[in-house]
């Protein structure tokens, strides 16, 4: 039953990065790209690494991963953050 | 059926990291190809994972795709460096090469082949078992670097120092970067610390598990790194005398206990077995600021500005970063 | 007494840190350090031969699990020879380099050249040879580049790439060998290796990548603008030491680990090259318009003949014969070390006094520096092979085996190519000694002009009389399976 | 012979060979530095294939400390030779 659950949680997780990635490919400007990429991703982390608990089981993992999940979130903020500064000063997004 | 699971998981694997590969270096827009080969680095983690090779998970993160990264994404900013036409030029036609490097390409591959069926598989496997428990440390990669073959970890410190030594002898620094906004500076703020945190916990985990002075000492230049990014021209790198004396350290450390146990009438680099432990800490932790310092001013890309005129530096060091 | 080994390497690794920390002191501590290791090095030839050889487990871990340094007569030879003309350059890049920085920045890469070397010729693990050559090949290049010059920038990041290749083709082959018998210790290696498809691979890698590094023809196109471009004390080491050690390396592989494995046919392809290497290199050194192009330019000739001994060796049935052909090798190797070494540091002298090294324009050399001419003229002998050299002696025996093998073919090759490097000599000495308004008033003595000449000297005379001791010594092969002192 | 040993290890000879191929090829002294790491990364790839000896089996660890030193003197060159490029190019605007 959790084995069920931890996997729906995965699969669900790698949809979303799909999702991001296919916004990467095919939306028209940079904001938009960047927008579709980091809010994708962001979940889709969130949902496989808590998957990725559930499988495991022991609450030192949960930790762990709930750390990593908030630095990517506060990295791939950051990163997005400064791309679109950059992008502004160069005179808007292309 | 989990065996076959793995078989394709692993051919999936082996085919990106190859699609990768051919692409970082078939393409011809350089930007291009320096993502790809960063992204190509990421993969090779992976496969070191899948491996069961951590410690080359953790050194691949850090050093093959996060430092060489790093290096290259700032040669493509000084731009037009890019596009410099290396003099050698081979005179054959592009089929022949392609054609030549398939032939040996198979050639080497039916070697390998003929390697791995001859073989006696776990080959120092268990030598490095039997002797484990008088090398001072417990993790076996750390073991073989730090003491059974010590002596290529001391030439390997040698190289990075030699690569430091041509650099600060071609040109200066590169200029720094503009001060960054407030955002940026925060991730800066929380990142570097928790950067350095990081670092001493994978010098002080090498003895036992994965990690080591190297991939500490990556992850303190990736410090480096990031503030150099933030605007601080000189990534924290301590001044004059002080970092020369942190970038001999690496060698110094390591040859000054070598050329002890010559001393006391053992082999070189012959650590006695019960000071064996303390002596690769230290050791490993000298590598590290010194491994730190060099990536670092591989970064700069040249002799910062006080270089030259280090003999009246004396004012005590700021080098939390390195 | 096997502790001399490694110290051989640590006092240049710890005199290039000290340089590092104290950069006035340059240049005492880099003479002093290579003076060191040259007292080390000759004391320990006395040992090999007592010994039979000498190992050092560093350590205190056996081969296998751990690394040994070793010493036969190949590599004292080549140890004695190297730390030698280290000491000389040493002394003459005392007063070379007039710019402060540079001159800095010379003294730790230098010696961290130097460490590479000494550990190249004393490892006995193949992985730890290519640590070794990667030391080497990056310490080279960054000295190349000190020079400053475009020219000289350009040809260093040519030599690295180039380098850097046949590092790896050397590492594939290392990675064949452990996957094939899972040690990397030459001794022990070379117990197991057999014919088959994991050895012949890694045999041609690990060729191929040497070949590369010790510059054979058509491999050799780095090297004359790397050579000729360096400053003058980095041409002699680079010329006279760097691809002399990859060379060291490849009879390494080919008499010790490969001894099973390698084939005459394989050789002759090896000679074949050679004699294309003295041919066309000759040829470009005689046509070549700077002094130092035509030392780099005959580096490529007199590697050639070295790689013409491969085919003799491998037809000599082991004993006696073999070894005297052997000893030859080494005594050629050996002269042309200590013979370009003098060259390019008198070319050196000459481009610094005239301020160029255009040969069209060296008239009336021979009366502002008769010193460094007759250096010019001393190596040159030996370059040629007239006697006394040692290289006389060691083409004699190249002739002579070739005769007592049958190899006819090999004898037009060197009478051509020891003409063609008369040419080039006396074209040289013709310009020198020819009228003009001569280069300089000074007559520059002292650290400048005198180790060229010790060097020349004993290309010349030394080597010359005393070979028979050098028989003697590269009879001794402690790599060879079941003999580990 | 396990099959993690022939995927990946023939998987290393294949980037050796893409790596050089590449480095023979280009005249952008960048473009040949990054085949001269995939071709190094290749032949990596090789030496740690072998070493493994199964998924619940720790591997032979010499490989693994050879791949550590392979890689820092890997980096070591590439920081070399960008300086080198760079000095190249500032000599070239000169």
């Amino acid at each position: 039953m959790v084995d069920l659950l931890a996997l729906t949680l995965i699969v669900v997780g790698l949809f979303f990065f799909a999702i991001g990635t296919l916004g990467l490919l095919r939306l028209p400007d940079l904001h938009s790209r960047l927008h579709a990429l980091t809010k994708a991703d962001n979940i889709g982390l969130g949902l496989l690494a808590l998957g990725v608990v559930l499988l495991d089981g022991s609450w030192q993992t949960g930790l762990k991963l709930l750390l990593v999940w908030l630095l990517v979130l506060f990295a791939s903020s950051s990163s997005a953050h400064a791309i679109a500064r950059y992008a502004g000063r160069r005179g808007g997004a292309q | 059926m989990t065996e076959t699971l793995w078989i394709l998981f692993d051919l999936l694997l082996a085919a990106m990291l190859l699609g990768l590969g051919a692409a970082a270096v078939g393409t011809r827009d350089l930007k291009r190809g320096v993502v790809l080969f960063i992204v190509f680095g990421l993969f090779m983690a992976l496969v070191w994972a899948r491996l069961r090779a951590p410690d080359l998970a953790l050194a691949e993160a850090a050093i093959g795709a996060g430092i060489a990264g790093a290096l290259l994404l700032a040669a493509l900013r000084d731009e037009p460096a890019a596009e410099v036409p290396a003099p050698a030029r081979l005179a054959v036609p592009g089929w022949l090469l392609t054609l030549f490097t398939i032939g040996l390409a198979v050639v080497v591959g039916w070697a390998l082949i003929d390697a791995l069926a001859t073989a006696q598989p776990q080959r120092l496997l268990p030598l490095v078992s039997a002797e484990i428990a008088s090398s001072g440390v417990s993790h076996p990669v750390t073991a073989v670097l730090l003491n059974f073959r010590a002596y290529d970890t001391l030439l390997e410190l040698a190289v990075v120092l030699t690569a430091v030594y041509g650099i600060v002898a071609l040109a200066p620094a590169r200029p720094g970067f503009r001060p960054a906004g407030p955002v940026l500076e925060g991730l800066v703020g929380w990142l570097v610390p928790l950067l350095i945190v990081t670092a001493a916990y994978l010098l002080w985990a090498g003895a036992h598990a994965p990690g080591g002075a190297f991939q500490a000492g990556a992850t303190l230049a990736a410090a480096a790194v990031l503030l150099r990014l933030g605007g601080h021209p000189r990534a924290a790198l301590p001044p004059g005398t002080w970092l020369r004396l942190t970038l001999v350290a690496g060698v110094g450390v390591f040859l000054l206990v070598g050329v002890a146990q010559l001393a006391f009438g053992r082999a070189f680099l012959a650590y006695p077995v019960d000071l064996a432990g303390g002596l690769i800490l230290l050791i490993e932790a000298a590598a590290t600021l010194a491994i730190a310092a060099a990536l670092a001013m591989a970064y700069l890309g040249g002799y910062p500005s006080d270089w030259h005129s280090s003999a009246s530096a004396k004012q005590g060091g700021k080098d939390d970063a390195g | 007494m096997s502790e001399l080994l490694p110290w051989i390497v640590a006092l240049p690794l710890l005199a290039s840190l000290v340089c590092l920390l104290l950069p006035s002191r340059g240049g005492l501590v880099g003479v002093s350090a290579p003076v060191a290791s040259l007292v080390l090095a000759i004391w320990s030839v006395p040992e090999v031969v007592r010994h039979g050889g000498l190992e050092h487990t560093l350590g205190g871990w056996a081969p296998g699990l751990g690394i040994a340094l070793r010493a036969d007569g190949l590599s004292v030879a080549l140890l004695v020879m190297s730390a030698a003309v280290v000491v000389a350059a040493s002394v003459y890049a005392t007063s070379y380099f007039a710019d402060e920085a540079r001159r800095r920045a010379f003294w730790p890469l230098w010696l961290m050249m130097v460490t590479a070397l000494y550990a190249l010729l004393l490892s006995g693990d193949v992985f730890n040879l290519y640590v070794t050559l990667e030391l080497l090949s990056l310490a080279a290049v960054a000295l190349v580049a000190l020079s400053a010059s475009r020219t000289a920038v350009a040809a260093a990041t040519r030599y690295l790439a180039i380098g850097l290749l046949g590092s790896l083709a050397f590492l594939l082959g290392v990675v064949l060998l452990y996957g094939a018998y899972g040690t990397l210790d030459i001794a022990a290696l070379s117990g197991l290796v057999e014919s088959g498809p994991a050895a012949w691979a890694a045999l041609v890698l690990m060729t191929v990548g040497l070949l590369v590094k010790a510059a054979l023809f058509p491999l050799h196109f780095w090297l004359p603008g790397a050579h000729a471009n360096a400053p003058a004390p980095v041409s002699a080491a680079l010329s006279a030491l760097v691809v002399k050690a990859a060379f060291y390396l490849l009879l390494r592989l080919w008499f010790d680990l490969f001894g099973g494995v390698v084939s005459p046919g394989f050789a002759m392809v090896l000679g074949v090259l050679g004699a294309a290497a003295v041919l066309w290199g000759s040829w470009q050194a005689l046509r070549a318009p700077r002094l130092k192009l035509v030392a780099a330019y005959s580096t490529v000739a007199q590697l050639g003949y070295l790689f013409l001994f491969l085919p003799l060796l491998l037809a000599l049935p082991a004993g006696m014969a073999r070894d005297g052909a052997f000893a030859a090798l080494v005594l050629f190797a050996i002269t042309h070390g200590f013979a370009k070494s003098a060259f390019f540091l008198g070319a050196g002298v000459i481009q610094q006094r005239a301020g160029h090294d255009r040969i069209a324009e060296l008239g009336g050399t021979a009366r502002a520096l008769p010193v460094t001419t007759f250096v010019l003229a001393l190596s040159g002998v030996a370059l040629v092979g007239l006697p006394p050299s040692g290289t006389f002696l060691a083409k004699w025996q190249l002739l002579s085996t070739a005769i007592a093998t049958g190899q006819w073919v090999w004898i037009p090759v060197v009478a051509v190519g020891s003409l063609l490097a008369g040419a080039y000599l006396f074209r040289l000495l013709g310009q020198a000694f020819g009228p003009g308004e001569g280069v300089g008033p000074v007559l520059a003595w002292g650290r400048e002009e005198l180790p060229a000449l010790m060097l020349a000297v004993i290309a010349t005379a030394v080597l010359g009389l005393g070979a028979s001791y050098l028989w003697e010594l590269a009879a001794i092969r402690s790599y060879a399976p079941g003999v580990v002192a | 012979m396990l099959a993690e040993h022939l995927i990946y290890g023939l998987s290393g000879v294949g980037l050796f060979a893409i790596g050089l191929r590449a480095a023979l090829l280009h005249g952008s002294l960048l473009a040949k530095i990054l085949a001269i790491n995939v071709c190094g990364a290749g032949v990596f790839l090789t030496i740690v294939a072998l070493a493994y000896q199964g998924l619940t089996v720790p591997a032979d660890p010499v490989p693994h400390a050879l791949v550590l030193t392979g890689i820092v003197v890997a980096v070591s060159a590439t920081a070399l030779a960008l300086a080198l490029g760079r000095r190249l190019q500032e000599m070239q605007d000169e």
